[in-house]
């Protein structure tokens, strides 16, 4: 089953490979069968896609090339056309992206959640409150340090969000507030070092349980929920894209099986999902 | 430090086991940095030689450029293959973004300057005497340059080993063009930022240790080379 | 200047160097077969010369070789028809045998014929036993005579000579003068021919220039060049005592023309007793031959040829008094 | 093609307006890389002259360590002194992790085997008859190293300006122990790739142009004092 | 060996090179204050022997200098109480004076003196208008004469001299030698003299030592050395020519005591209209003197001096016949 650890190392891929059960393939050699898929740097830092992809090829006879980047940075491949199809987590800028006419077929796939965590001593007394917009505004209170990811990915979207919703000011240059600009877990090491408070999806979180004695202040927020969805670019704005592809892989990933696999990730390393499938379900409402 | 240790039972353990493609990784990181750095070797070495050697102008306005070169980001030089080679880009149709291709181009860009500076500054060092002893000789241009080569040599493999452990050691490049694609464009380099930003830490260090022990083997020709040379 | 007869014509060449003028030569030439020898103080300018005419050293004026004048474009073919010995031997670092078959290569002889050339013109030079040594280890004189090997083997119709012998034993020595006067001759090969030894120079070259400063002094027959220098400078430079008028009075000697500076071989003047009283200064040697510099109670010196065995007799010491006489036949009028 | 025209124009806008802080990221980035090659060339002169010149035990191996050290990958340079440097490691109390202090020692890392092998290969190109001139001039040996060092000032040059290069244009290890912080530790390079990760691939070139603008000064130096050379 | 008295004593002295026995030294001793000449072909080792003593070339033995034996950590202190010449003078790349000022700062001589001094020995060698050229930018000849005023600016007590006055034209090289024999006289300055000019020698060293092969062949006053050759090989770098019984015969020469092989210097043998007849093979010169060689009916050649100034006469064409004589009381006898 999909019980792969995230973090085994490059053998993730081929492990995963052989121990996926299949679906019959029933597609033909596809006349293009490379894809780009653009995603958010949790699902393959995670090791999510290390399962998801060999499936995929296996059952399509697709070859995925999987561009881990910002929820950003995967957003202007799509609008140049440098992607056939997206897996990201930024919901307001997917929502533009649309608008905008360079992406269709956006469909849910999956969600999980984003934890407030900072250092055991708990410095700005977080321990306790019940909403995230609490936990914000004492944080800034107590100008408690907060490590901020800052380079635009659906991650630090949120939480620059997260401080609008508080009615703070952006804490944008104040000399608690770093900004690190680098990736979910090189933002946690550094939390780690500077015992910071930071915002971090789960999965990333759970996937450096170990390698972080920061412990998880609040969660279960409905403004914290992390979603991620597929977006097929537009291929009357983009011909260039292998929409063909880009629909295959789209179909997979809100297939059931595809589904199975995601809700099962991870459960047997950390007891508990890193991802919750959510394909055909209504969208969220809170953010 | 218990970090080293583990980073070092890992590296053995992967060497002995094979696991996580070690052996295909290491292979594929051979290839790409062996054809950019021969690539690299191919343009800069007549190039470097000929900054050095000739008269012409703009001869100074292309060392400089070297010489700055060999400052040039990876990261930078992987954004402007990456601008060519993305199918919105030039060259796009091509298909080759995400490509071992795409790397040793993007690799090639960022070695190819240090060829040639280092190559241009080891011809320099010559004795201003053998260029004349060689003219003298009646040596034509491609005689001329085979033998200035011939007795740099020892200075054009220096040059060589900075190409070839400048794009050996980077990944800005690496990831950019080559997308860090399993089994495909995954070299020592991505696949240990891979692991660091997966937390692994321990498998990062040890990818990167396998790949010394890659460029130490390397690197012994040179160092063979020249403890010849001093012997003398 | 007439092609068929003319190996090397030089017009109005310049060379500056580091600022300097360190060569100004209105014309020289060296026809078809025959040798130039160029005599001159160290930093007269010798080694420029050469390098300039053979192309090697970038210059203003013309540089003619065998009627074709030099321009962009040919030199490559021109200096195939030229070999260079320079001053410092250089040998590239390959065995010695591969550094004479190189020339050769270059110069289109086949693989086979050059192994055989290069191993005879290697013993001919008497250093066949070298031919897979590496030429960065070999002694000075013998990376001179390599170098002469490479040099002849192309067999080339012009050949530039800086000190060609200058590191090599005198057994040796000999042996190639006498070697390469019967080789420029037989292969009717030109040469340009710097050297320190008038020996050399009287031997190998029916006409010498003096260069001095980068400027020739003087150019004519060798035998008259070196026997009857024409200005002071040259004089000096030639080893001639030169006299005023003072010492000429004191030693008896007539100016001819109201000329007044006489310029003395050292084998003009002898220890005489019937002499003029004269002070020892020191004794000197080199290239065979030993001198006594004495000094006139007119304040000039004079060199007297002493021969080389008698050289570190206490009788010579400096501060003792001798009497000197001068041939008068012998003494060179200085119009300058 | 257009992003190339976009980053031109936006690296005129940035150095117009000061926007995004780049001057001051431009002046640290000077700061780091000038303290780090300063630290590398401090280590690594002396060493490569020594190792070229000296006969010792271990020399050869040194010089191994160094040729290789040069295909040292930034990440996992970066990563030794992030494992040394942080709280948990045996340095953590020094309170270096994430200051360009730490980023000094992780490029210094990474220089230093540049310095130290191009340092060797330079000596080791002078001619034979040097060392013994020197020597007979009645030189100690400190007086032995100055003036070796002195003849093949241009190769150190060249070997000083490597280990600059190697500095200036890596971000895996200013990454991994500066942590990129804005304000603190982000450099031209770091700053570069968040703007990669953010998809304003302009920008990101802007930064790569600004950053080849500083090498271009920089090196300079070197090709000014080759061009000197040359022209002998 | 007595310390007071031995400048540079070398014993059992061998050097390996590229895998040969280039030096093979059982033993060599120069006294304080004497000039020591070092003669033999090129590659005889001359060179060699002069770097093993300075201690600037590994070597197996031992190397004695002013009585203090030369081993780890004295090498630099005893250095300094020498200066070498090399053969080929390789200057720093700083100007001219600093060539000079920096070998007196590394024997202590403080920054003002320093400039004096070396601009004293810069004239001295008539080189002091190059004092501010670079001295990588100076003649063959001006490199080597630099690098002489280097080595006698620091007044060392013991010289080595790799043929030092080589590349020097002649007027200078007498100059030079001169002041340098009445230089080492004053100074009581030691010297080890490697050369190829027996004037040389015999006006600067009272003993000579013949190297060959990287052996000494023969040890002995200058004069005697020279003069009279123990062994063909000697003979023959002498530049004696070797006759054997045949020759000997038709010559008329009667050997001593039984001995058959006769070594004639070529003042010893002359052109004689009442001599034996021989044909000429070519003329040869260096060192400032002239020699016809010709070769006997025997088949042995004979060389005899001849004024330079004859040598292209067409009477000494290769292929003519002349009549030699030898002068029996100037032929060495020679037992190997
Ligand atoms: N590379 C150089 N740069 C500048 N000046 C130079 C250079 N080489 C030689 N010179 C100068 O040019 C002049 C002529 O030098 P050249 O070597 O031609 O003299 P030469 O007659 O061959 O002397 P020698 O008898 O010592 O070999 C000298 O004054 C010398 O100082
Ligand atoms: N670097 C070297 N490596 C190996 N052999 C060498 C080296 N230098 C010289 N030799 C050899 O050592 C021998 C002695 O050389 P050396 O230079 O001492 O001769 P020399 O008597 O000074 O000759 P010359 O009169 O030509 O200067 C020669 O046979 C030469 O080929
Ligand atoms: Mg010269
Ligand atoms: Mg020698």
């Amino acid at each position: 089953g999909g019980d792969t650890a995230p973090g085994a190392g490059p053998a993730a891929t081929t492990t995963a490979a052989a121990t996926t059960p299949t679906p019959t393939p029933t597609a033909p050699k596809p006349a293009r069968p490379e894809v780009i898929l653009a995603t958010t740097t949790s699902t393959q830092d995670s090791g999510l896609l290390d399962v998801l992809v060999p499936a995929f090829q296996k059952a399509t006879g697709y070859q995925v090339k999987v561009i881990a980047v910002g929820s950003g940075a995967a957003m202007q491949m799509g609008e140049r056309g440098d992607a056939d199809v997206l897996l990201v987590h930024s919901p307001a800028a997917e929502e533009k992206f649309v608008a905008d006419g360079f992406g269709v077929e956006r469909t849910l796939v999956m969600h999980n959640d984003f934890v407030v965590i900072g250092p055991a001593a708990d410095p700005a007394g977080l321990k306790g409150s019940k909403t995230v917009a609490e936990v914000m505004k004492k944080i800034a209170d107590k100008k408690a340090t907060f490590v901020s990811r800052g380079d635009n990915s659906g991650t630090d979207v949120l939480e620059k969000n997260l401080w609008k919703g508080t009615n703070l000011t952006a804490p944008k240059g104040q000399s608690w507030y770093l900004e690190t600009g680098q990736g979910m877990g090189a933002t946690l090491t550094v939390a780690r070092e500077k015992q910071a408070y930071t915002v971090t999806d789960r999965a990333t979180f759970l996937a450096f349980t170990g390698k972080s004695d920061l412990p998880i202040l609040l969660e279960g927020d409905p403004a914290l929920l992390n979603v991620y969805h597929v977006i097929v670019p537009n291929p009357a704005r983009l011909p260039k894209t292998n929409t063909e592809g880009g629909r295959a892989f789209k179909a997979f990933l809100v297939s059931a099986d595809a589904q199975r696999m995601i809700g099962d990730f991870g459960k047997g390393k950390y007891g508990s999902p890193l991802f919750f499938a959510d394909a055909g379900k209504p969208e969220p409402v809170a953010r | 430090m218990d970090l080293l240790l583990d980073a070092l039972r890992e590296a053995v353990r992967l060497l002995r086991t094979g696991d996580g493609d070690v052996y295909s990784i290491t292979l594929r990181t051979a290839l790409i940095t062996s054809v950019s750095t021969f690539v690299a070797a191919l343009v800069g070495l007549p190039l470097g030689l000929g900054i050095a050697l000739g008269r012409f102008p703009g001869q100074r306005a292309l060392l400089a450029m070297a010489n700055a070169g060999t400052g040039l980001p990876p990261v930078v030089a992987g954004l402007l293959v990456a601008v060519l080679l993305w199918r919105s880009g030039p060259l796009g149709a091509l298909g080759l973004i995400y490509t071992p291709w795409a790397m040793v181009i993007a690799q090639a860009l960022i070695a190819t300057p240090l060829v040639v500076s280092f190559a241009a500054a080891g011809v320099m060092a010559l004795p201003p005497a053998l260029h004349l002893q060689i003219r003298a000789m009646g040596a034509g241009s491609a005689q001329y340059l085979w033998l200035v080569a011939r007795e740099a040599r020892l200075a054009l493999l220096v040059a060589v080993m900075a190409g070839f452990g400048g794009v050996v050691s980077e990944v800005g490049a690496a990831m950019m063009v080559g997308g860090n694609l399993a089994g495909e464009t995954r070299v020592l380099t991505t696949a240990a930022v891979l692991e660091v930003n997966r937390g692994n830490f321990g498998t990062a260090l040890a990818l990167g240790l396998i790949l010394l022990l890659f460029v130490i083997g390397v690197s012994a020709v040179l160092t063979t080379a020249q403890a010849r040379v001093r012997r003398r | 200047m007439n092609a068929g007869t003319s190996a090397l014509a030089l017009h109005y060449l310049r060379v500056r160097r580091a600022g300097r003028d360190v060569l100004d030569v209105p014309h020289i030439e060296v026809d078809v077969g025959e040798t130039l020898a160029v005599l001159g103080p160290n930093g007269a300018g010798k080694s420029t010369l050469l390098l300039a005419a053979a192309l090697l050293l970038p210059a203003d004026g013309e540089v003619t070789i065998f009627g074709e004048m030099a321009r962009r474009g040919v030199h490559v073919r021109l200096r195939r028809q030229t070999a260079t010995v320079f001053q410092d031997a250089a040998l590239l670092d390959m065995t010695v045998r591969q550094n004479v078959e190189i020339a050769l290569a270059m110069h289109g002889v086949g693989g086979p014929e050059r192994r055989t050339r290069a191993e005879e013109w290697l013993g001919r030079l008497g250093v066949a036993h070298l031919a897979r040594q590496r030429g960065h280890a070999v002694s000075g004189g013998e990376a001179q005579r390599v170098s002469l090997a490479r040099a002849f083997a192309v067999r080339p119709r012009l050949l530039f000579l800086d000190e060609p012998f200058a590191g090599v034993d005198h057994a040796t020595r000999a042996t190639l003068t006498g070697e390469l006067r019967a080789l420029l001759a037989a292969e009717g090969t030109a040469a340009l021919f710097a050297t320190h030894d008038h020996s050399e120079a009287l031997l190998l070259a029916p006409r010498v220039v003096l260069l001095d400063a980068g400027r020739p002094l003087q150019v004519g027959p060798a035998t008259d060049v070196l026997a009857r220098p024409e200005s002071d400078r040259a004089a000096r430079f030639l080893g001639f005592s030169v006299l005023g008028p003072a010492s000429c009075t004191l030693l008896g000697l007539r100016p001819v023309d109201g000329v007044t500076r006489a310029a003395i071989a050292p084998e003009a003047a002898r220890l005489d007793a019937g002499g003029v009283l004269a002070t020892v200064r020191r004794v000197e040697a080199g290239a065979g031959a030993g001198r006594l510099l004495v000094e006139l109670a007119s304040g000039d010196s004079i060199a007297i040829a002493r021969p080389v065995e008698t050289l570190r007799d206490a009788s010579l010491a400096a501060g003792r008094e001798v009497r000197v006489a001068v041939d008068e036949a012998r003494v060179v009028w200085l119009a300058r």
